[in-house]
Parts: C-alpha cells; sequence; structure tokens
C-alpha cells in the first residue's frame, strides 16, 4: 500500500515538475528575449526596457485588437545555446504571438533555427553584417550598406582618405564588414597596399603595438583613416592609446559602428572627441518624433539615461508590427508576416521606415563626430534613405542573392542566376 | 603457532606458486652484496644532505641506521627508492642493477618495498583493500582492471592479516586505526609484496612496548629470507634486533660495526650517543 | 572473510548499486517520453519538447559531471579544463551535422558550410574531410579529446605536475582552445560557430519525435557510463585510483606506475565529457567556442562539488539539480543568480566538502545502518 | 604630394612647363625666388598691420548661427588678428567656444562643478558671469576645420616667444608645405634663434628644395640637410625620390640624386629599424610591468602562502572601482586623485582580502582545491556585487594631464607616459614589497610561517594574524595594480576575469614563492607578446604563450626559479 501511494506521489510530483501547461488568456504576449545577465547586459538591458516601455505606452492607447499586450521577459544570460532555449520556452510554453530580441549575431543565429521551427516572429534591431533574410525574422537594424559603406564614401569624398585601416574584434560582424569593403575600396581604385587590416580579440586592451602600427601605416603622407568595427569593452582602451600616442581624429580619424550613446554615456569621452560614429540615428538629431521619444525614454528609465539607435531600431519594430497587426486583424504569424511588408512608420529622425519585402528597412544613414558630453554631433547625412540589402553585391558568393518575401518568389535567399531558392525549411 | 612460522609459511606457501609469479628479474648477488651505494652526493639549496656516502648491505642482513637529524638517512632511503635524484654517485641493486634511472614503480617492482617514516597507507580504503594493493601481482593497468583476488591471494592476505594482528579489522577504513595499527598495517604491506629488500624508517614509533617487540621479533625473523634496513631512533630497539650497525653523521657515514663497537668508537661518542648520555 | 571476495568484485558493486540508478533515470526518461509523444497538447501530464530538450541537456551535462568526477572525486585531478573535452566532442558531432546540411545552406553550396563561403573560402580544410560520415565523425569525437587528453596528461603526470599547477594548466589548456576557436582562420566558424543544423542520420532533428529520441539516447549513454564507470571504480583499478588520491607516493612504492593510471583514468574521463558534447549539441543546436570558457568548466566542477564527489550518482544529481536550479533560478531573478552560485561554492566547500550525499552519509539514514552492522558481523 | 594654394596653382603649372625646357633651370630659380617673394610681402604686410581688436570682433561676430560650410572661409580671417585671436582659435579647436544666446557674444566657457558655465569674452579675455548650458550655443567644429584652425595657429604662433610653441607650429606646417607656409617659414628662419627651431625649419626648407629644384647642387646639399632626421617626411620624401613607375623605371632622372638618396635612406631605415625594436621593448616592459603588477599580490597569497586565489581579479576590479569612487569624491583635484586612489585601493582591497581570509579561507587550510572553489565563489558573488552597486556598464577613471601624452623621444620613438609611470611604478611596488618581507617584522613573521607552520606557531608568531595580514598584503597589492589598470582599460565588473589566467600564469611561469620568478616572468612573457603580435597576431600570440608556458610547466614544474631544499620536495 505504502509502495503505490508512494509512487503515486512520485508521478504526481513529477509530472508537476515537467508538465507546465500555459494558461490560456485574452492579451497578446509579446517576448523580450534580451541578455539581462553575463557579457551583453550592458547593451541588451536597454532594450529590454525600451520594448517594456513601449508596451506600456501601447496599452495606454488601449492595446492591440482589444486586447492588452503582456511583456513576457526572459534572461538568456549571454550564453549562445540559452538564446535558442528560451525561444523554444517563450514560443512552446508561454506561446508568445512576437518576440522583440537578440543582440549579437551568434545569438540571432542560435535562434533562428528554432523561431524557424516552430514559425515564430522575432524582430532583430542591432546592425549586423546582412548575409541573411529569414522568413520569421525582421531586420530592423542596419545591414552593412546602411552603415559602413556609406560611412566609407563620405571618408573618402569629405575627408579625401586615401588610405585604410580596417581593425576588428574577430567575429563575423567585422569579419563580413571588412570584407565587404575591403572589397568596396578596391573596387573604387585603392591600392592592397593602401589597406590595412587587422582583427584583435574580445575585450582587447592592450592597443601599444597595433596603434604603433597604425601610425606607421598614418605616416606615409596620404591621409589615413580607420574604420573601426572594434567591439564594445576594447573600444575605450584603443581610442586611449591612440590619444596617448599622439594621434588625433585630424591625423587620423576613427569611423566606428558600435560606439553609440549608450556605450559612452558615463565616460570621459576626452580621446574619443572629434572620432567619428556612423549609425541611422543620434539622440542628438533634431526632430519633433525624437524630442517627444527621449521625453518618454527619461520618464521611463532615468533621467540619465541617452538614447540609441538600437533603441530606435526597437522603436520602429515595435510600431510596424502594432500597425500590422491592427492591418491583419489577427497576430498570427503567417498573416502579420505579409503585413509587415510595405509597412511604414516615422522613424527618429525625421523621415519615414519602410519594411521592404526583404525584412528589412530602409534608413537614412548619418556620421557624426563624437562630443565631449558623450552625445554624437551629425556632421553629414545621406540623401534619402537607403534600403537595407540583406545581400552585399560587392561579395562573390552573396552578389547573385536577393531576398524577397512576397509572391512569386516567397525566398530569403534567391539565386538570381540560377533561379533556386536554398536553404529553406518550408 | 607463533607468528614467525605463520610468516614463514606463507613466505614459503608464496614461493612454491601459489600465488601467480610476478618475476623479479635476477639479482646477480654473487659478491653476496645486495645492494652498493657509492660516492652519494645530493645537496639541497646547497646543503649537503648527502656528502660521498659508501654503504654496501650484504643478501640477507638486517642492518640499522642510526644518526642525528639531518644526517641523511631518509634521504638516502628516498634516493635508494627514486625519489631524489642524486648530484652523483651510483646506486646498484646487486652487481648489475642501477637503480638510479628508474622510477618509484620500477624500483618497487624490483623487489625493494619501503616503510615511510611518517605510517602512509590508504586511509580512505579498508585493510584489507590496502593489503590487496600491496600484493604482489602484475601492478599493470590491464591486470588490475580485471583482477578478480583468486583463493590462494585471499589466504595470503588473510594470513598476513593474522601476522600483522588486523584480521578483525579487515573492512575498518585504515585511517580509522590507531597509530600503531597503521605501523602495524603498513609493515604487512610490505610483507604482502614479497621484497627481496626492505627499507623500514623509524616502524616502532608511536608503539607500545609489547608491539615495539614483536617488531623487533618480526624483523629479525625476516632477516635471513631476505634484507632489511632499518633506520630508527629508538636505541633499545636497535640494540636488540642489530647485528650492524651504521651511523651516518652529516651524510657520510662516521661507523660502521656491531651495536658494541659502535658504541665504544670515539667519533661516535661525540658527535651522536654523547649528546644521548 | 570468504563474503568478501564477492565484495571486492565490481559486479558485486553494480548489482548492488546500479538498479535503484537505473530504475530512476529510466522510469522519468521514458516517463516524460511517453507523455510527449502520447498524450495531447492540453493534457495536464502531457510533457512539453521544451521540457524534454532541457532534460535532454541536464543528462547531457550529468555525463559531464560524470566525466570530472571519475577524475576529481576519485583520483584527485581537478581538471578545470573539462568543458574543452566536451566542447571538442560537440565540435565533432557539429561538424558532421554541419556537412549533413549539403546543399540546403543559404548559399546553396553542395560541400562549403555558410561561414566557409561568405569567409571566401575555395574549399573544405583537410581537417573537415570524411565528416560527412558518421562513423567517421563518431571516431573523431573519442580521438581528438582522447588524444589530447593522451598528450596533455601523459606530459603534465610524467612530469608530476600535481594539485593546484595541474587545475591552472588545465584552465589555461581550455581557455587557450577557446581563443583559438574564436579565431575565424580556424576554419570552425568563429565567435558564431556551428549553427541551423538539419539532420542527423536522415532524421529530422527538429521533429518531436527525434528530440525524444536523442533525449532518450541521453539516458541510455548516461546509464551506460554510470555503469561501466561503475564497474571501473570498484575493480582493483578503482582501488589503486582511489589510492593515487589518498597517497600517491605509497601508490608508487607498492610498484603501481601512477602517471599512467591518471594518464588511463584523464583519457577515460576525458571521452566521457566529449561524448556528451557530441550528445549536447543536436539537443540545443549549436556549438560556439563559449563552451570553452574556463567559467563553464568550473561550474562543472561545482555541479560535482554539491552532489557528492567521488561517489557517481552524487556527481550526476549534483548536476541535475544545480542545473534544474539555474533554469528556474534564472527565469525568476536572473540578477541574483551568480550570487546563488557563488554562495553555493563557497558553502559547499567549507560546510559540505563531502556534498549532499555526504549530507546523507552523515545524518546515518537508518538502512544504511542496517545494512553495514549486518556486514561487519558476517 | 604637392600642395598648392588655389592661387597658385595657376603659377606652378607655369613653373613646370619652364622646367621642361633644356637649360630652363636658371629660369625656373628666378620664378621660384620671385614667388617666395610676392608672399613674403605678402605675409608680412598682414602681420605689420595688426588688426585691432574691434575688426576682430566683428570676424568673430560672423561666427554666430554659421553653417559649418562658412566656418573654414571665417577662420582663414582670423589670421590675421595675429596672437590676439589665440585664446578664440583654441577655444574653438577644443571644443569649448560657444555663443551667448542672449547677446549673441562670442565666450570661451569651461564648466565648473555646479553644472554651470563659467564664461570668457573671448577676445577681450574679461570674465563674465557663469550661465547655464542651456544659454550658450556651441560654435560646430568637424575635423576638417580642427586641421585648419591648426594650421592658423601655427602660422600665427610662427612669431611666437616660447620656442616650444615655435616648435610644433614648425612641426605643424612640416606636413602642410605649402609655398606659402615655405615662405613664412624662409621668413622666421631670419629671426630664428634657437637651434631647435631652426633645424627643423632648415628640414622643410630642405625638403622643399628637394620637391621644387633641379640644381644638382642644391639639391645634394638638401639632401644633406636631410641626412639623419628621423622626421616621417624625410623618409617619405626620400621614398618619393627613389620610387618606381609600374614599369621599373625611376622617377627620379639624377642619379647621383639618388644614390645619395639611397644611401641616406638606408641610415634612416637603420636607425628606423632600432628605434622599432626600442619600441617593442618598451612595449614588451609595459605589457609585462602590467603582468607584473597583477601577479605580485598572486605571488604572494599563492607563492608564499600557497592558496590559490580566484578571487584576486576580483580584487584589481575593487582597487580600480575604488579609484573611480576616489574621483567622484574629489571632483576638484582629478590631477591627484589618482595619487590617493593609491593608499585608499590598498586599503580597500586588503581589508577585503582579510575578511576573506578571516571568513572562509582559514576554515580550508591545507585544502588547496577547496580554496580555490571557495574563491571562486567568492569572486562571482564580488562581480555581482559590484554590477549591483554600479551597474554592469564600464566607469572610466578619467587620466589626470600628467599620465597623457607621450615622451617624444624623437619623432618616431615615444614613450607614452602611462605606460611609463606605470612600469616605474609596478617597479617601486615590487622594490617596496621586497623591503618588507626583508626588512620587517611582517616579513620576517610572513617567511617564517611560509616555511614552516607549526614551527612558527610553536615559537609564538600568531599564525592566524599572519595569514591574514599575508593576504590583505597580497589584496591590497592587487588593490594598487587594480588603479594602475584603471588608467589603461575600462572598469567594469568583468575587469578582473580578463586577468586571472594571466596573473596564474606569471605567478607559475616565474616559480611559486618566489618573487624574482614572478618578475623575470612577468617582465619576458611582456616582452614575448609583444615580439610575436606583429607576426602572428594578437589572439594567436596569446595562444602561442599559453601553450608555451604549459609545455614549459610540463619541463620545469616547478617554474623559472624554482623554490628549492627539501620542503619542496
Amino acid at each position: 500500500m505504502k509502495f503505490k501511494k508512494f509512487i503515486t506521489a512520485t508521478a504526481v510530483a513529477l509530472s508537476m515538475m515537467l508538465s507546465l501547461s500555459a494558461v490560456a488568456a485574452d492579451t497578446i504576449k509579446v517576448g523580450v528575449l534580451h541578455s539581462l545577465s553575463g557579457t551583453m547586459a550592458i547593451s541588451e538591458t536597454t532594450l529590454k526596457d525600451t520594448v517594456l516601455m513601449m508596451i506600456e505606452e501601447q496599452n495606454k492607447k488601449g492595446g492591440l485588437l482589444g486586447k492588452k499586450l503582456e511583456a513576457v521577459v526572459v534572461d538568456p544570460a549571454s550564453n549562445w545555446p540559452l538564446f535558442a532555449e528560451k525561444t523554444r520556452e517563450l514560443l512552446t510554453k508561454e506561446k508568445v504571438d512576437v518576440i522583440f530580441g537578440c543582440w549579437t549575431s551568434v545569438s540571432r543565429k542560435s535562434v533562428l533555427p528554432v523561431i524557424e521551427e516552430l514559425n515564430g516572429l522575432l524582430f532583430y534591431p542591432v546592425q549586423y553584417e546582412g548575409e541573411e533574410s529569414s522568413k520569421n525574422v525582421f531586420y530592423t537594424g542596419a545591414a552593412p550598406n546602411q552603415q559602413a559603406v556609406p560611412a566609407v564614401d563620405y571618408l573618402m569624398n569629405e575627408l579625401e582618405v586615401e588610405r585604410w585601416v580596417l581593425a576588428g574584434t574577430d567575429y563575423v560582424y567585422p569579419r563580413t564588414t571588412n570584407k565587404i569593403l575591403e572589397a568596396y575600396l578596391i573596387a573604387k581604385g585603392v591600392a592592397p597596399a593602401d589597406i590595412m587590416i587587422n582583427y584583435t580579440p574580445f575585450g582587447h586592451s592592450d592597443w601599444q603595438s597595433i596603434v604603433a602600427d597604425v601610425k606607421k601605416f598614418g605616416s606615409t603622407g596620404k591621409k589615413t583613416a580607420v574604420v573601426s568595427t572594434i567591439n564594445g569593452d576594447a573600444n575605450i582602451p584603443f581610442y586611449k592609446e591612440l590619444g596617448n600616442q599622439g594621434i588625433s581624429a585630424e591625423d587620423i580619424p576613427v569611423v566606428a559602428f558600435s560606439v553609440g550613446e549608450e556605450e559612452l554615456s558615463g565616460l570621459d569621452t576626452g580621446p574619443l572627441v572629434g572620432h567619428l560614429a556612423a549609425w541611422n540615428y543620434f539622440q542628438s538629431v533634431e526632430s519633433d518624433e525624437n524630442e517627444a521619444f527621449i521625453k518618454k525614454w527619461k520618464k521611463f528609465a532615468g533621467k540619465k539615461r541617452v538614447t540609441n539607435d538600437p533603441m530606435e531600431a526597437t522603436y520602429i519594430g515595435f510600431n510596424m508590427w502594432a500597425q500590422a497587426v491592427e492591418k491583419a486583424g489577427t497576430t498570427e504569424v503567417d498573416t502579420v508576416e505579409q503585413a509587415m511588408i510595405g509597412i511604414t512608420t516615422p522613424n527618429l529622425t525625421g523621415g519615414v521606415a519602410v519594411m521592404n519585402s526583404n525584412h528589412h528597412l530602409s534608413k537614412p544613414v548619418l556620421i557624426g563626430e563624437i562630443q565631449d558630453d558623450g552625445q554624437i554631433e551629425t556632421v553629414w547625412e545621406t540623401n534619402g534613405t537607403v534600403i537595407g540589402d540583406a545581400w552585399s553585391d560587392h561579395l562573390s558568393s552573396s552578389r547573385n542573392l536577393i531576398s524577397d518575401w512576397t509572391a512569386p518568389v516567397s525566398c530569403g535567399n534567391f539565386n538570381t542566376k540560377t533561379a533556386k531558392c536554398s536553404g529553406q525549411n518550408f | 603457532m607463533t607468528m614467525f612460522d605463520t610468516v614463514k609459511q606463507a613466505v614459503q606457501s608464496l614461493h612454491t606458486g601459489l600465488l601467480p609469479e610476478t618475476k623479479h628479474p635476477d639479482i646477480d648477488i654473487s659478491h653476496q652484496v645486495l645492494l652498493y651505494v657509492e660516492g652519494l652526493s645530493v645537496s639541497f639549496d646547497g646543503f649537503k644532505a648527502l656528502n660521498d656516502l659508501n654503504l654496501y648491505i650484504n643478501d640477507g642482513e638486517l642492518r640499522c641506521l642510526i644518526g642525528a637529524n639531518g644526517a641523511g638517512k631518509t634521504t638516502l632511503m628516498d634516493v635508494i627508492t627514486g625519489k631524489t635524484r642524486p648530484d652523483i654517485g651510483d646506486v646498484y641493486f646487486g652487481q648489475t642493477i642501477d637503480l638510479l634511472g628508474k622510477t618509484e614503480a620500477e624500483i618497487a617492482q624490483l623487489g625493494i618495498g619501503r616503510k615511510f617514516q611518517k605510517p602512509t597507507v590508504f586511509e580512505e580504503q579498508s585493510v584489507f583493500a590496502n593489503l590487496e594493493l600491496a600484493m604482489k601481482v602484475n601492478k599493470g593497468i590491464t591486470s588490475t582492471l580485471f583482477a578478480r583476488l583468486s583463493p590462494s591471494e585471499l589466504d595470503w592476505i588473510s594470513q598476513v592479516l593474522d601476522t600483522i594482528g588486523l584480521k578483525s579489522h579487515y573492512r575498518m577504513l585504515a585511517g580509522a586505526l590507531s597509530h600503531g595499527q597503521k605501523q602495524w598495517l603498513e609493515i604487512g604491506m610490505l610483507l604482502i609484496a614479497d621484497p627481496r629488500l626492505m627499507l623500514v624508517d623509524e616502524p616502532v614509533a608511536g608503539m607500545t612496548a609489547q608491539e615495539t617487540e614483536r617488531t623487533a621479533e618480526l624483523l629479525t625473523s625476516l632477516a635471513g629470507e631476505r634484507t632489511v634496513v632499518v633506520v630508527e631512533h629508538d636505541m633499545e630497539f636497535v640494540r636488540s634486533i642489530a647485528k650492524t650497525v651504521t651511523v651516518l653523521h652529516q651524510g657520510s657515514v662516521l661507523a660502521e660495526g656491531s651495536m658494541s663497537d659502535v658504541q665504544n668508537n670515539p667519533a661516535v661518542i661525540e658527535v651522536y650517543l654523547g649528546e644521548e648520555q | 572473510m570468504s563474503s568478501i571476495r564477492n565484495h571486492f568484485s565490481s559486479l558485486h558493486d553494480l548489482r548492488e548499486k546500479a538498479p535503484v540508478f537505473l530504475a530512476v533515470l529510466f522510469g522519468i526518461s521514458i516517463y516524460a517520453s511517453a507523455c510527449n509523444l502520447w498524450l495531447p497538447e492540453d493534457s495536464i501530464f502531457y510533457v512539453s519538447t521544451y521540457t524534454i530538450t532541457l532534460l535532454g541537456k541536464y543528462l547531457c551535462y550529468a555525463l559531464l559531471a560524470l566525466a570530472v568526477d571519475v577524475v576529481w572525486g576519485y583520483c584527485g585531478i581537478l581538471s578545470l579544463g573539462h568543458g574543452a573535452f566536451f566542447a571538442l566532442g560537440g565540435y565533432t558531432m557539429g561538424m558532421y551535422l554541419m556537412r549533413q546540411i549539403g546543399d540546403r545552406g543559404v548559399y546553396g553550396d553542395p560541400i562549403l558550410p555558410d561561414f566557409m563561403v561568405f569567409l571566401n573560402w575555395q574549399e573544405l580544410p583537410w581537417f573537415w574531410y570524411g565528416f560527412d560520415h558518421f562513423w567517421v565523425a563518431i571516431l573523431a569525437m573519442i580521438l581528438v579529446p582522447g588524444i589530447l587528453a593522451f598528450v596533455f596528461g601523459w606530459l603534465a603526470f610524467r612530469s608530476r605536475v600535481a594539485g593546484v599547477y595541474l587545475s591552472i594548466m588545465t584552465q589555461a589548456l581550455t581557455y587557450a582552445l577557446m581563443l583559438a576557436f574564436f579565431r575565424n582562420e580556424m576554419g570552425f566558424g568563429g565567435n558564431n560557430g556551428l549553427t541551423d543544423f538539419k539532420d542527423l542520420l536522415g532524421f529530422n532533428l527538429q521533429s518531436d519525435s527525434v528530440r525524444v529520441a536523442l533525449f532518450l539516447c541521453s539516458a541510455l549513454v548516461l546509464a551506460l557510463a554510470y555503469c561501466l564507470s561503475l564497474l571501473i571504480m570498484s575493480s582493483r583499478f578503482g582501488r589503486v585510483v582511489v589510492g593515487i588520491r589518498d597517497a600517491e607516493d605509497r601508490a608508487r612504492f607498492i610498484g603501481f606506475k601512477t602517471e599512467n593510471y591518471k594518464v588511463w583514468l584523464f583519457v577515460y574521463s576525458a571521452i566521457l565529457a566529449a561524448i556528451a558534447g557530441a550528445l549536447y549539441v543536436p539537443q540545443v543546436g549549436i556549438i560556439n567556442p563559449g563552451e570553452f570558457s574556463p567559467l563553464n568548466s568550473i561550474e562543472v566542477v561545482v555541479w560535482v562539488a554539491v552532489g557528492g564527489r567521488g561517489t557517481l550518482y552524487g556527481a550526476i544529481a549534483g548536476a541535475l539539480l544545480v542545473n534544474y536550479a539555474k533554469t528556474r533560478f534564472t527565469a525568476v531573478f536572473p540578477e541574483a543568480w551568480l550570487f546563488a552560485l557563488g554562495a553555493l561554492f563557497v558553502g559547499v566547500t567549507v560546510f559540505l566538502p563531502q556534498g549532499l550525499v555526504g549530507l546523507f552519509k552523515n545524518k546515518k539514514l537508518p538502512w544504511c545502518n542496517r545494512k553495514k552492522t549486518g556486514e561487519e558481523q558476517s | 604630394m604637392r600642395e598648392a594654394e588655389r592661387p597658385l596653382v595657376f603659377l606652378r603649372f607655369k613653373f613646370i612647363d619652364f622646367r621642361r625646357l633644356n637649360g630652363g633651370i636658371v629660369v625656373t630659380y628666378l620664378v621660384k625666388r620671385f614667388l617666395a617673394l610676392m608672399l613674403l610681402v605678402f605675409s608680412v604686410g598682414s602681420l605689420a598691420t595688426a588688426v585691432a581688436e574691434t575688426d576682430l570682433r566683428q570676424i568673430s561676430q560672423q561666427l554666430v548661427g554659421a553653417k559649418l560650410k562658412a566656418l573654414p572661409a571665417i577662420v582663414e580671417q582670423f589670421e590675421t588678428g595675429g596672437e590676439e585671436a589665440l585664446p578664440l582659435l583654441d577655444a574653438m579647436l577644443n571644443g569649448r567656444l560657444f555663443v551667448r544666446k542672449s547677446d549673441k557674444l562670442i565666450v570661451i566657457a569651461e564648466r565648473q562643478q555646479d553644472g554651470d558655465y563659467a564664461l570668457v569674452d573671448a577676445l577681450s579675455a574679461e570674465s563674465l558671469s557663469p550661465s547655464p548650458k542651456k544659454r550658450l550655443k556651441k560654435v560646430k567644429v568637424n575635423n576638417r576645420l580642427r586641421v585648419q584652425l591648426r594650421e592658423v595657429i601655427a602660422r600665427i604662433t610662427l612669431s611666437s616667444d616660447d620656442p616650444d610653441i615655435r616648435e610644433s607650429a614648425v612641426r605643424n606646417m612640416l606636413n602642410k608645405m605649402s609655398d606659402r607656409n615655405i615662405a613664412m617659414l624662409a621668413q622666421a628662419k631670419k629671426v630664428e634663434t634657437d637651434s631647435t627651431v631652426m633645424a627643423l625649419i632648415d628640414l622643410a626648407l630642405a625638403i622643399n628644395v628637394l620637391k621644387t629644384t633641379d640644381v644638382q647642387a642644391e639639391r645634394l646639399t638638401a639632401l644633406e640637410a636631410i641626412d639623419g632626421s628621423l622626421e616621417p617626411i624625410v623618409f617619405n620624401t626620400l621614398s618619393a625620390l627613389l620610387a618606381q613607375d609600374d614599369a621599373g623605371n625611376n622617377l627620379e632622372a639624377d642619379t647621383a640624386v639618388r644614390a645619395k638618396a639611397l644611401k641616406i635612406k638606408d641610415r634612416i631605415q637603420q636607425k628606423i629599424d632600432f628605434y622599432e625594436l626600442m619600441e617593442k621593448l618598451f612595449f614588451g616592459l609595459s605589457l609585462g610591468s602590467v603582468l607584473l603588477l597583477i601577479a605580485t599580490g598572486l605571488a604572494i597569497t599563492f607563492g608564499v602562502m600557497g592558496v590559490i586565489n580566484m578571487a584576486h581579479g576580483e580584487l584589481i576590479m575593487i582597487g580600480a572601482y575604488t579609484a573611480y569612487v576616489v574621483q567622484l569624491l574629489m571632483p576638484n583635484s582629478l590631477e591627484y586623485s589618482i595619487l590617493v586612489a593609491i593608499p585608499m585601493a590598498f586599503l580597500v582591497a586588503g581589508t577585503v582580502g582579510v575578511l576573506i581570509e578571516r571568513c572562509v579561507i582559514r576554515f580550508l587550510h591545507g585544502r588547496p582545491l577547496e580554496t580555490l572553489l571557495a574563491t571562486f565563489g567568492i569572486s562571482l558573488i564580488l562581480q555581482q556585487t559590484v554590477r549591483s552597486i554600479f551597474s554592469p556598464l564600464n566607469r572610466q577613471v578619467s587620466s589626470p594631464s600628467w599620465l597623457s601624452g607621450s615622451l617624444d623621444i624623437n619623432p618616431i620613438f615615444s614613450l607614452t607616459y602611462n605606460r611609463l609611470y606605470i612600469l616605474l611604478f609596478a617597479l617601486l611596488v615590487f622594490f617596496i614589497l621586497q623591503l618588507v618581507l626583508k626588512r620587517t617584522s611582517l616579513g620576517l613573521n610572513v617567511r617564517a610561517v611560509s616555511q614552516n607552520r607549526s614551527m612558527a606557531k610553536a615559537i609564538g608568531i600568531r599564525t592566524e594574524w599572519v595569514d591574514a595580514m599575508t593576504f590583505g598584503l597580497g589584496s591590497g597589492i592587487a588593490g594598487i595594480a587594480g588603479v594602475a589598470l584603471s588608467q589603461l582599460t575600462n572598469v567594469g565588473p568583468n575587469l578582473g576575469q580578463a586577468y586571472i589566467i594571466d596573473s596564474f600564469m606569471v605567478v607559475v611561469f616565474g616559480g611559486v614563492g618566489n618573487l624574482w620568478g614572478t618578475l623575470v616572468g612577468g617582465f619576458s612573457l611582456g616582452i614575448l607578446n609583444k615580439f610575436l603580435e606583429p607576426v602572428t597576431g594578437a589572439v594567436l600570440a596569446n595562444i602561442i604563450i599559453l601553450v608555451s608556458i604549459i609545455l614549459f610547466i610540463q619541463k620545469r614544474p616547478r617554474g623559472l626559479f624554482p623554490q628549492k631544499g627539501r620542503a619542496a620536495g
């Protein structure tokens, strides 16, 4: 008898531990998949807060389709396999209707198979290396042609740069970006000897030799610039070393793609002043939308908080999704996905963002100089917007690929030469 | 049956092939000498622990080494068993086997057993397992992986347990034994390994008078059959077992001879016994 | 006294200890699998695929913990680099899975994995050859970590590097490997690692039944590894190893070439870790250099310490418990996880050197006691 | 390569035509002289007519509301203002030039502690009442303008009284050899008294001669004048002289000039090679000094006490955060806060160390592996604590001015001050520590306990106290290392983790229990790294070093300088 009872008790306990059925509710669930701990928490926590702010605001407006929005926040802890696991949790356990999340490329790559398998919807708000277009993902950050290429154009045309240092952290985004830039520069007639490429590990802090090399490279009398895809932590020591070795922004300007207001806040920006950053948004941009957004953000998150480009991308992504849901009248993924294409919403720089059929946005490109108060002042911008290009035209491997999620192509990587769509699971 | 008989019987049974024979390489003792130590010097950081030491141990002999602390007794044992490499000198086992190039395990497998100054047994394992591990069997990995105790091995362990008086404690963890019992266990581990040469470092420390007496008997009974080198501070004990005594002083041999010879040696009296009296 | 012979045979231990463990392990796995496969989704007993995958992951961690326990708990070799073997095993499996993608990659290249295409590599590096065959991957999974462990162990143990030195060296080893695998030139996908797997042996990795099968497979392998380790540890070999842990000099002076034993055990453990890694990768769907990070390896050690080192089931229980706690904890209170983990480290080492298992042992649960005294009398 | 002011372009073309004529050399020379004369008259004239302040004010008022594109023309006008305009230009260069919105006055603003800005009239230098930032509008400046500003400032300061300022002015013009600048330099040469500045001017003129003249004798003399100079421009000029076109033909026709240039270039190249070696050595020593600093504390806790302190990195981090907090507490004296931070960091990290020892480590005596795990747990807790208090964002400790910039030994070899000071500081810390261990009673006790604990206890040394103090000492030094690191890298919760493996490697490589080993180990690893890096890249260099240490330890398990003796056996 006792034994039987024991068995039953164990079985009940087991099923309690293992099976947790979700309670159906009449809310629309929004998954937030940003690391709140670990190395990426610094950057990602801000985006989590942005999504929460947007949800709060949307709920004040009465929610969507007559339902309230409910945020489901999980912490993938900067651990890439955990991103996949948490995505599965969000989609199968929590049954969220959309996910806003990821920062690093590797986290997106980790999430991708799961989100495609379970047919979820992900909004990815960070500038990235391109070379991807999934049916289930909308890329609201910049593709290389919306950040790197225009920045190089600016340096070449406005600052008459002739010699190029492409310095980056050794991971896929800098690798791809530099590959694209190298091809681009050579196509523009820059001699290979005038391009120096350098990779450093994450968190590199001893920049003495590299900066000395850059100095040497730049002392041949030709105007030299550094195109930096150096990641996060490694930046400050890099700029400091530049300053200490007597290289000023006028001598050798550095244009960075991953240094934004958030990274600069609270820092002594002395050594960085005059160096450049290329983004699609700066907090300093003067527009009504931006002013309102900054005000809301400071009210929501605190007076000292700054805004940055991935936040704008999140803002645009969220607004577009809300519009698409209203337009589709449902949160069902396939319908929303189709409804998304062609949606327009005001961006924060006074223009309009359009979601293109390749799941990438049209964005303006801004080049700014870093100021001593940690803000970035626009010094140049593109005329109008640039359409995000999922597959770079400058890489031999992807030259023939296009992405178009409307019929009749309906493919993320359609080879225009062979007229074939490869690598899709559906 | 006295314990000598037990041991002798056990040793005989071993030799008559009860145990799977692991062959000792032939040790050439044509000159009666089992262990040659010649011109041995060891220094630590400038301190000469052994200084041009010469020592010859005959086969079957029971030799006592005495000397003040720091005289080099333990270092000598370390060198013989391969733990310490000398700066210069030779150590030969028999006529032909050079011990210096060999590791501890190889030396042990040649038939040189050692008991440490501080009793060292496998504390987390039972007395039985301690003896099992020390037994003279193939020590290779494959054979230990698939080893099963044969009845004769079991008997052999049982006899040694009797000899060392731990029969009733065979399941006990060695760590739970008293200091004296650990000494016995370690002696048992020496016995069961069936060594040709036994190096015994302070065997009676921590033993009662009675146990000391038994140890003395045991060691004397072992001599002849095997060669025993004992290091001991307890003069009474040394006197009771020793035929030949070697006095070490500052890393070299000061005197050698019978106990009484040594006791009357003026040099010894000055540096060692003199201090004691 | 004659009973002792039985007691000293490995099979005895297996008969004694394994059945309970196996019953619990298989009971839970089969229950969960059945609930997943045959119950409708709205049943309250339904176990989601998410849970299955999670459990599968735990089992892989448990196997890794077992591997660490074998060297640390039994032989006193504290390896802070077992994550390296785990990751290497994972990479070999990942390479196989990568090759299985074939021309279904985004660039549609029939041979080159995507990351090679976009790094402009023209042909497959030599070390990727053969990985389209499962058996090559399996062979590599055993050989690569095995040989690494052998070379490292052979060098380290022969020159008597031990204790904390060895721990620091193992940590340096995994750190060096992490840096190496981060490099894109290495040809293992750099920081992104290997991902977007499609199928394994022709089965679609994303189908529920394959996930369940993988989970059951993990359970089976864990059970096998447990039994094998139990056999080894209760053989004379196991006693030698424990002897080496407690008094290495003594073991040497009774004729054991301890370094050989250690190398052997280290290689065995590395292979177990590699198998764990290989099972882990298809279940979580990604392998990247983060797995080499020294922090991961140290975390494994704490699982073992929490469970109780020197007992195989302790290590397994520790891995399952800590990971379950981690999943729960990080969901509720992410900020505090590091505090909890840190406190666990300190608490266990200071107050529970024997781990949770030790807690039960010291309490002298009635049935343990009875058995012991009973045997004492026989 | 040749830069010319726009109005001169036409003439320059003419002049090239002249050169093409056979026997036109003399004519060319005359034209050149003529041009110089013209410019001279122009510039002297502009300097002579010192512009009254009112005119300057007029110019400066154009800045109000000016677009970025209009600014270069305005800046150009300031040159006529001479030294009067310098403060304004300097402020503009540094982004401190503002327009007061109320009266459109151009002011130089400096942020005060209370957040308001102290204002000074940009031209009259008259102090004005402070104003909040809202009421000011910054005069925009970008890189292009900065370049121009520097040139204008250089031209103005060419006649400065201070030879150092003149030197930097000449150096600035060296890289912008317009004919106008050359003319100014030639003029300045006549009145120059300082030999260094004179040499630089000569150099500039000589390079100009090389570029513009065909007279062999003059060019050879010019080559002589630039011989041995390490200015990059000299090397570039020589390279240009020796350059070949795509077909392999020499661009320079004059073989004598070429031969001489080649000789000089080789000589300079040799020097450059030598200084590059020196530079690498310095980089290596500098990296080594960082390694030494982070490892010294560990050498004490690990080497002397045998405690594996995995929280060592976090103690370094605590030191760095202490520097940050000290800086927050003394916002008025940023220049010296770092000096205050050093003893503070020692105390704070030392106290934390003592706490760790008292609360955890003493229970784990003789169980090194457990200590390793427990201290690792502590490191996680410390990290998360810091993250909770200071946020996960990186904090930055700003560098005082005496720690910024570099000591220029010659144009191609300079030592950055922060690295230089850290190198000296590391050595200082090391030797003080040696003194403490050798000469004080604490040191004696520490050594006694480390060699024979029970004996030390028996003779009445309070081993527990000594343990705590030793651990505190090691931790305190880790804290000091943190202050030094705060000058080099980010101060963040992960700071410690980045260094823990490195510091263990140094200690193990150098030999545990031997501080000298740590010194040699740190420096040799640093130098090795910096010599490998250019060949293999930073990542591979790191890997190679790690692997070689692993192999080295197999060969010499006790490191470079093993502790000998029976105790070690």
